[in-house]
């Protein structure tokens, strides 16, 4: 069986398992029956000077009858006094000492502030920090969270104090409502973070009630923007990982947040450049049980592919991710219907007809029997029609034999060069 | 049915492949709102020539055309 | 009789929202999808379901109900499996969608609701008879209204509705759905006249000579006589009768713990069986001539009478029925029977075996061996027919008589399996198509 | 039966769908398709001096069995000469008088470059212009899309550059990858425009394939950033919508785009703000024909409420949507279970008591029957339980009669204020 | 006779891929969910289909399998509308999750990717003998394999899986799906000893000396008499016995064309009648002598036969079987019964109606009146029995004899529905868990 445990930064955890910073994880009660489940680490509700929460807090966003395919909440950061988390926290790790317990710290991004803050939470005896610098609402009213994570400057000065005090590793989370998450990742890593985390929650309003008018969720009728969190979010925190972990001046780990709810997610955002991952919203809407399938097909996986340990994957797919500017303009791929298995519903006709390159002819064979066929000349390979076809293998998407030598949009460019300045 | 673009490409191309064929080479090119102009000269005749191209695939074929015949030169 | 009542409610439960929605997101939206075309009034079945699974019901029931007019009942007594349902491309992966529960939610909400879907459109000033307010005329009736045309439809029973209302048993056909539809058509100012029976009430020529156009949509008749010793026997029942007594809530008492035989095997027989299980009948088996393969009765039909514990006879044909003292069916005579080369229908032929004779103690003998024709009407509007069958154009529904049309049962050609509302309803509609095509064009000549 | 047509920014529709700046309006051909099957608009695929696309262009996200709940796309903009473009631009215009037609547009931040494309397109005779200023990859390598549209600065250059010629309404499209959409919102209308459309696409990486460990789309084994849209990406658009409509200094209309599926996603942009709509994804995943139920259902919604026309829905949740900090602190709402309908899943019970406040027991009644009640008076009321609770109307979310009087956070800090400087 | 050999593959299609994720993901996952609780063996179903929607097969199987060696058969002879699916909360909103055919999937997947899911203990040098390899005995041996027990199974039978192997028609079971489960459990390194009958082939006192501990788990037996005239003529068949025959591929020609009575109305009269039909029956009848409402055979069961038309015959008992001239039956006296007060076991006494004989034309009887008891092997292990139904402590499954447990169909007592392949395999786990319980107590002491 492999190894499924990882060393992130510094921290080693049984498995590359946390809870992310949020209701979860919001006491030890709640901490240690999660660990009892076997995550392999929590990291605990951001302490803070406590806050004071509204009533209604998330929204959930379902999509075609399938729940929770999001996520959004008005909530802030944790309202319980700092010295009763700082008990919990140390009976926790006591119970479970195999385990990761990471505090998220959220501060003003003043030196003694975060010096104070971070000395008082270590003495507990924690794994390592998390800063948080991303909560989208709420406290950017008050000067923090995103009101600094959208500041590269800010960013490195939060992450320069707590790393001033620090004993254990320190990780900045950065926020995704931002122009560019690099030049915060990089801020970070100047201020000297051990790793990053990303990301928080996206700025979002789940839905208007179409009977009252009024915002989901709402307070005595008002809304506010609420942390856009689940499965939606997936692909633009894989992006936001792979961007940071293909910087050839970036260095430090990622711990991988936002949409996780599968082994599978974990092994994409691992190979994307994760050291580990955190969970928030699958757990919230299933309990901590669904640890079980997560370990475990995630043991079953690597098996699968006879690679040893979990830690192998990390950034495997990173130098596959590049700048449009350097894919390869003649490479060509088309799209083939297997009749077999072809169902024969039309989609993959209306979308390629009204909507990509009309190139799916609908015919009918020498038997009477309708049947589809690509026009592979004028299929530019979008991929369209095998997304809206309904049918595992009904439609392959084929690569060509290169009829050309691969030319980048770049060696475009240097050629279109070189031609001109020659003439 | 729209149109088959392919037939337009391949019209393109075989400009392209003509001009070649018969000695030209590319010159230089630019880009339009309309496609790209191309310049073609016959380094024996010092004939010149210009073409418009505007598939996609065809514009894609003349840089790689151009990029080959350059390793072809330095070779 | 409240739980004699009982047993003749609507026997499938019907969707709730959830079950609704859940389906409806299974549906795949296909474009020129092949359950449309699989049913006979093409109704846009993906359109219909897209919007169920969008909250825009009433939406999704006027999409119904613009292509069925009796779509209600037809999402219950459509043999979806050899229609719609038969061709969804689902059936290729996984299973296919379940259209007439669907069908039946979405109208059912527009019933509840007390939507009246479309509005007659602008008067044209042309007349037209409609004889039969069956699913040929009422659809035909519901498309002139839309078209401006002023329609009156003559119908022998006191309730309008044709087989729906009558004749197709309650526990899968209310009549309140039907009579729904019904309301429907009447909200586009078509004229009802109940109890007016054409060639009684009402002479032919008459419609002939003060409409613009006629159209013949009264269905077939009674179940006919089996023609053998001993029908006129107590005991012996209509198996059409039968299913208008318990239609109208009356229950005969006289089935409960006998022993019923049931004469044929199409959707009649299934019906007249069925009913009396539900009676209270002890054991009730149907006799066929023929075997399994080749009895007209639906695959869900046959099933759902196998699960009603409806025994099944094949081969064998009844030869006589036996009385008792005093008047009451007591046996049957029955003969066995072996299938010979086919028909001209391509059906195999069945002949009684020699000797094979033998007696079955039955109480009561339901006939549900098909429906006779209306040869004297048809012969009163003069058209030409073919043992009863209306000769139509077959795009026109034009008869041999210029200003008449017929459409529905009374064009139904025997073994091309059973005959459907839906059909019907299409012809009703392609009728008023037809009918509108040629009036319209006479304006203009006007 | 109510008025569905719209007049937006003083172009007017037979109604409020138009169809997005994507491969639906790439030609002639599916424009035409798309009014003919009753669109009120379309927005043309994006004209510019023709781009080179790659092949393999998009992925589709899928949820739990169901098809795109999201999509990503690597294509560019049009890749065909402006010249055919435009022939077909009037022949569609010719023959559909009564339907809109918007030229999307793109080049870069330069004076003489708009001119002579907006004069080029405008003497075909088109009803408004749409300034691309958000694609997402691809364009921003060459000083155009989001590498613009990032820049509040030029965001208002181009928008005053494009204004200084045209005829017809000038409205600048938006991009939701950056800090603060309110910014070039603002910028936009100092330019001039006469409109704002919001969302394109969102950065993104929609997957890895977890055997070949190549990014999806790839081409030739390697992928790049693409674009986000889809329902996925509603909550953000709602959101962003919603923040510009709100702003006491933003007055110009806006065309909302972003996961727009359905009639009820129209019913909410509108009341959040946006003038009109516009679809892509919906349109790719099946079809123009959906056009059918978003006009038909909208206008039953409109009927079923009373309401005239659909103009009037605009913009009537904006009040509600304010700053967190202005939210009551002393609002009450707690979950209630309906025992009659609850099926006695748990995971209500399980979703509390592992990720919110523990306060939904189990319980067993006097005839041994497992029934769920909440806790009340230790309820946060986050809606949690209801969120995750898979059937409708099992769980409500019931408003407590407030004890207190209204207070926000506002209200509390000025309060305090006032505390202190007494003191 | 390939022809015959496909009548009797199994029936019901596996879900396919689709159909299998589609419904995984209709699973809401339930928190502390009814369903595991109605599974006897408390399969963490959830958890298992969750792991089927991820696409973690192996885990799937694995979990299902852990908490139940024959899960792979349970998943198709499992009641399972009284058990996990009746229990599922989907009942009460739309439609409960196909549990047993997701499990079958995950299972079946393991099957055909020859996974290996469980691993032996390190041995501790214990010895255990179990009677019997059907489910009881198997999974008491899987389990005791894990814990580091050597463990010895003693098989009458040829091959191992008990009635899982001999029992239950192929048609809802075929023999290899039982067979894999044996092999599961081999790989544990048990050492199944076929054909070796404890009684017969080797005594039971020498298990008892030799062992640390002895598990008797041999079931029930074969059909009992009828104990009425006639019982020997020809063409009486013991159910059980057909049934076996058919799963070893043999299958009989007399069945073609006849009439068959079945007599009972359990799970075997079922198997047998379905049986007799496939061998190809003219006509089949069950005869029981108490009503529907009492019969022991579920629903899908029953509605299954009447799927397969098979005919019931209510409050009838069979008297004598007549004989034609060379002793084959022909005829078979019945006689009306009626319901009386209920005797001790709830179920209403059928009383013989005087007078009501009748005689029913039969080619073909088979016997399915239940299972008769291993008094003789019971006796010779010493152990206190009641009617042949061993005595356990309900909680160890200690029996009155120190070393020796029993456990399934042997310590089954009548009149609590049908016994069931997944409660002997509980029965069979509990009882390991016992005697690790006392040995690992043992170990400690020593
Ligand atoms: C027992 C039974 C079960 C059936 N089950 C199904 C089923 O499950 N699914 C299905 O699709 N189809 C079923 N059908 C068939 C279906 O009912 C018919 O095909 C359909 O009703 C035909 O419609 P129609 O309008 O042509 O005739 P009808 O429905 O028969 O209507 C004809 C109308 O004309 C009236 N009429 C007749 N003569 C005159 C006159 N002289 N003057 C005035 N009015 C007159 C009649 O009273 C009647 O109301 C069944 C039929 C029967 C008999
Ligand atoms: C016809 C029929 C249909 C059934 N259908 C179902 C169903 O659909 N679903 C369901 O859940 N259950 C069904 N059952 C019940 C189920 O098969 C039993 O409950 C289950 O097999 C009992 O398991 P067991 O291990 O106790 O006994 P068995 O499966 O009977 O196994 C006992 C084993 O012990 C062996 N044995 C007996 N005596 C000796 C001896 N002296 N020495 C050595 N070995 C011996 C036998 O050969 C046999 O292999 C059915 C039973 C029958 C008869
Ligand atoms: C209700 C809620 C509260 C949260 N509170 C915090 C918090 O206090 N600190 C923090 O760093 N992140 C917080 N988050 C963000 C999560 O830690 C996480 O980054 C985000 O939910 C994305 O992960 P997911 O898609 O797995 O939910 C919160 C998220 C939710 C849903
Ligand atoms: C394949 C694809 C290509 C697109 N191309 C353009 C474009 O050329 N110009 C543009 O302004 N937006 C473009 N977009 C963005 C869409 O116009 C729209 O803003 C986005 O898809 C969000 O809407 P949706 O969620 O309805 O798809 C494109 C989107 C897709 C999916
Ligand atoms: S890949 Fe795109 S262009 Fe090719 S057939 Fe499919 S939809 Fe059409
Ligand atoms: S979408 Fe898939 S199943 Fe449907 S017609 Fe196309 S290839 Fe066949
Ligand atoms: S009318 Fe009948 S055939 Fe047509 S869709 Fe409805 S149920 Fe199917
Ligand atoms: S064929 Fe089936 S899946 Fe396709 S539209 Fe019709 S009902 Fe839906
Ligand atoms: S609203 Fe939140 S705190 Fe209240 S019962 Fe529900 S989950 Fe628990
Ligand atoms: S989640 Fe809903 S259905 Fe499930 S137990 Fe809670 S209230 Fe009941
Ligand atoms: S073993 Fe039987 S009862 Fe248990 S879950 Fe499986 S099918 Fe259901
Ligand atoms: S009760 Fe039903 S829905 Fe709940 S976990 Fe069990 S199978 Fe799934």
């Amino acid at each position: 069986m492999a190894d499924i445990s990882i060393n992130f930064a510094g921290i080693k955890s049984p498995n590359p398992y946390w809870l992310a910073s949020a209701p979860p994880t919001n006491t030890g009660y709640q901490v240690q029956r999660a660990f009892a489940a076997g995550w392999g680490g929590a990291v605990w509700k951001t302490l803070c000077e406590p806050v004071l929460n509204v009533t209604s807090r998330f929204g959930g966003y379902h999509f075609n009858g399938q729940r929770v395919a999001g996520f959004n909440n008005i909530e802030l950061v944790s309202d319980r006094p700092i010295e009763e988390n700082l008990k919990e926290i140390y009976e926790t790790k006591k119970r479970f000492p195999d385990r990761v317990i990471i505090a998220s710290l959220m501060v003003e991004p003043e030196r003694d502030k975060w010096h104070e803050i971070v000395k008082r939470v270590q003495d507990v005896g924690v794994d390592g920090f998390e800063l948080n610098l991303g909560c989208p609402h709420g406290m950017s009213e008050r000067g923090m969270g995103s009101a600094v994570g959208q500041h590269p400057d800010l960013v490195e000065k939060s992450t320069l104090y707590a790393k001033e005090v620090a004993e254990v590793p320190v990780i900045t989370k950065l926020t995704p409502n931002i122009t560019d998450i690099t030049a915060t990742a990089k801020a970070a890593q100047r201020g000297g973070a051990d790793a990053v985390s990303m990301i928080n929650t996206i700025n979002s309003l789940i839905g208007v009630d179409i009977d009252t008018w009024s915002p989901i969720p709402n307070v005595n009728g008002k809304g506010a923007h609420g942390g856009y969190c689940g499965p939606a979010v997936k692909p633009i925190a894989l992006n936001m990982i792979g961007e940071c972990a293909r910087q050839p001046d970036f260095h430090i780990p990622i711990s991988g947040i936002g949409g996780i709810s599968t082994w599978q997610d974990t092994v994409e955002f691992m190979l994307m450049g994760a050291g580990g991952v955190q969970i928030c919203t699958a757990a919230m809407h299933h309990g901590f049980s669904i640890i079980d399938d997560l370990t475990e097909g995630l043991s079953n996986y690597l098996d699968d592919k006879g690679i040893a340990s979990v830690s192998q994957l990390v950034g495997k797919s990173v130098e596959k991710y590049t700048d449009w500017s350097n894919l390869d303009l003649n490479h060509r791929i088309v799209a083939r219907i297997n009749n077999d298995i072809c169902i024969n519903c039309n989609k993959c006709h209306i979308a390629c007809e009204d909507t990509s390159h009309q190139c799916i002819d609908m015919l009918v064979d020498e038997n009477g029997n309708d049947y589809l066929k690509v026009r592979e000349d004028d299929c530019v390979g979008c991929n369209l029609c095998s997304i809206v076809c309904p049918v595992e293998g009904a439609i392959d998407m084929v690569d060509l034999e290169p009829a050309e030598p691969p030319m980048s949009w770049n060696d475009r460019q240097a050629a279109l060069q070189v031609m001109n300045s020659n003439s | 049915m729209a149109l088959s673009s392919y037939d337009a490409f391949l019209s393109e191309k075989r400009q392209v492949d003509d001009l070649v064929k018969k000695g030209y080479i590319m010159t230089a090119s630019k880009g339009t709102l309309d496609g790209d102009v191309v310049e073609f000269e016959n380094k024996m005749t010092s004939d010149k020539k210009t073409i418009r191209l505007t598939h996609p695939d065809s514009r894609k074929y003349f840089t790689t055309l151009y990029i080959k015949q350059q390793e072809q030169m330095t070779e | 009789a409240e739980d004699m009542k009982k047993n003749f409610d609507e026997s499938k439960p019907s969707f709730n929202a959830q079950e609704a929605l859940d389906e409806a997101n299974r549906c795949l939206y296909c474009y020129d999808a092949p359950c449309i075309t699989a049913c006979p009034t093409e109704i846009n079945i993906p359109g219909f379901i897209k919007k169920i699974a969008s909250g825009n019901l009433k939406g999704s029931a006027k999409t119904i109900m613009e292509a069925n007019p009796i779509g209600a009942s037809c999402a219950r007594v459509c043999p979806t499996e050899e229609l719609c349902e038969g061709a969804c491309v689902l059936n290729h992966s996984t299973k296919p969608i379940m259209i007439g529960d669907l069908q039946r939610f979405a109208t059912d909400w527009s019933i509840k609701n007390e939507q009246v879907l479309f509005k007659a459109g602008e008067k044209n000033g042309k007349q037209i008879a409609i004889v039969g307010s069956g699913p040929a005329g009422l659809s035909a009736a519901r498309e002139l209204g839309r078209l401006g045309y002023t329609v009156t439809i003559f119908e022998a029973k006191d309730e309008a509705g044709g087989l729906d209302t009558h004749g197709i048993v309650p526990f899968r056909l209310p009549k309140d759905i039907s009579l729904w539809e019904v309301e429907q058509v009447k909200s586009l100012g078509v004229d009802i006249r109940t109890n007016t029976e054409v060639g009684k009430d009402i002479v032919a020529e008459d419609l002939v000579d003060n409409y613009d156009a006629v159209i013949l949509a009264a269905g077939m008749g009674k179940v006919p006589m089996l023609g053998i010793e001993g029908e006129d026997l107590a005991g012996i029942y209509d198996a059409i009768d039968l299913v208008e007594e318990v239609k109208n809530g009356n229950y005969p008492t006289e089935f409960a713990g006998k022993r019923v035989a049931v004469i044929g095997a199409g959707n009649t027989a299934i019906d007249g069986a069925t009913t009396a299980v539900r009676l209270g009948a002890d054991s009730v088996k149907i006799l066929y001539r023929r075997t399994e393969v080749e009895m007209s009765a639906y695959k869900f039909e046959y099933d759902f009478a196998k699960q009603d514990g409806v025994e099944f006879r094949w081969l064998v044909a009844p030869k006589r029925l036996i009385g008792d003292g005093s008047g009451h069916v007591k046996q049957m005579e029955c003969v066995r029977m072996e299938l010979k080369e086919a028909e001209s229908d391509g059906r195999k032929r069945p002949i009684e075996i020699k000797g094979s004779e033998f007696l079955m103690d039955v109480d009561i003998v339901i006939k549900a061996i098909g429906q006779t024709r209306h040869h004297q009407l048809i012969e009163a509007f003069d058209l030409d027919h073919q043992g009863g069958v209306v000769k139509v154009d077959p795009v026109t529904f034009k008869t041999t008589e210029p200003k008449v049309y017929a459409a529905g049962d009374v064009v139904f050609a025997k073994g091309i399996g059973e005959a459907m509302a839906v059909s019907a309803a299409q012809q009703g509609k392609e009728t008023a198509y037809a009918v509108h095509q040629q009036l319209k064009g006479s304006k203009e000549k006007v």
